[in-house]
């Protein structure tokens, strides 16, 4: 399947992106997530962490369809 | 439609380029008895390290659709006559403002809790994030650094 | 003189002639990371009366005295860097400012409970009296009333 | 002792008087508050009512000296 991610704050300046295209095998946001930690080294847990689908928030056993725009939401500092 | 724009009126989050700059209009309705306001400002420290300077980024489309359910929910909870929050997107220097938070009510028991509510819950919910730097030439995402060890 | 010429500056307690016009100066100093504001608004109802306007009367030497222990003493208590208040004096319309309170402080939670603090202060130990007018003709000085029955 | 009084709110539109000067039998501001009820007949008692002399709040068996400033402060509702 392949998806869209955008990346922000910290983890976009660990991997130098602000988006991407990415294609494998997973099926929920939490499958996904592993994936990019393994390829970027993200450090940040799921529970720091939380995941977004077409620009909302979800759960991590979400599932993905092909297309879909996800971002993962590092710890926020809004205020 | 009408209504929609009503709602809109009465609670609205935006997003400002720059330090915020909300106009200060004290009337909104005459059954308002207390407006309470909340103005975030860019302070020369935090956590024992001196800042230089700020720098906001956001995930705009999803920060504006959170925002905007955080002030729709604050005049429904608190039946407030209208509330407003604007917060701050790229450089900011020390004393500049970073978000202002504006809120009529009824009565001031209301206003003062639900000016804090909003607060609370931008600083929790929204995603906007800040990096820091500091007078040594540092600088850091702010809450992102070694989460691994102490949680958020 | 100096110092005395600062404290002043940092808590200060004023009564307006006519609706408040507080300036909105949102930077007082860099340790400043929260501002929080209070305005009292004339409202068009109070205890289910329908109020056409209202009268402020001050007995201004003691009132400027007492108001200006109060914004000294949540200086002191809140640890804030300044804190302002002024109330109106004279014939008040609906909508109009009836008292105005501004609160600096390192972090939101203290800048919270010190506005607070002051306007609850305010309205007990700061000799002002409110008459009211109502769109039914009467007019009566709040809380003056058939207080041998209920108290205040 | 002579004193000189200064109404307020309630207590002025009763009395029809901002100020006066009052000559009479009294130690205490209790004491003065009691004649004054009686004269005027106010009917706020000495728990709806607080004391001044001379600008400042004071207790209610607070001596009195001659020529002080007294006012005897209804209810207020400020803010």
């Amino acid at each position: 399947m392949t998806v869209r991610l955008r990346y922000f704050a910290a983890f976009r300046e660990i991997c130098q992106l602000d988006q991407e295209t990415y294609c494998g095998q997973f099926k929920t946001v939490a499958d996904l997530y592993e994936l990019i930690c393994k390829k970027y080294q993200f450090t940040l847990n799921m529970q720091q962490t939380r995941p977004a689908i077409n620009d909302r928030f979800c759960a991590w056993d979400n599932a993905l369809q092909e297309n879909d725009l996800v971002v993962f939401i590092p710890p926020v500092a809004g205020g | 439609m009408s209504l929609q724009n009503e709602a809109n009126t009465r609670a609205k989050f935006m997003l400002s380029q720059g330090p915020v700059h909300l106009e200060y209009q004290h009337s909104c309705s005459p059954e308002s008895g207390a407006l309470v306001s909340f103005d975030g400002l860019v302070r020369n420290n935090n956590e024992g390290k001196d800042v230089l300077r700020l720098e906001y980024s956001a995930y705009a489309e999803l920060a504006l659709h959170e925002g905007s359910l955080i002030v729709k929910e604050a005049v429904d909870c608190f039946a407030l006559q209208a509330a407003l929050c604007s917060h701050a997107l790229g450089v900011l220097e020390i004393g500049q403002l970073a978000v202002s938070i504006r809120v009529w009510a009824s009565h001031r028991g209301e206003g003062f809790e639900a000016c804090r509510w909003i607060i609370d819950q931008v600083k929790s919910r929204v995603p906007i994030w800040k990096k820091e730097s500091y007078t040594d030439g540092t600088c850091e995402w702010v809450l992102c650094q070694h989460v691994g060890h102490h949680g958020h």
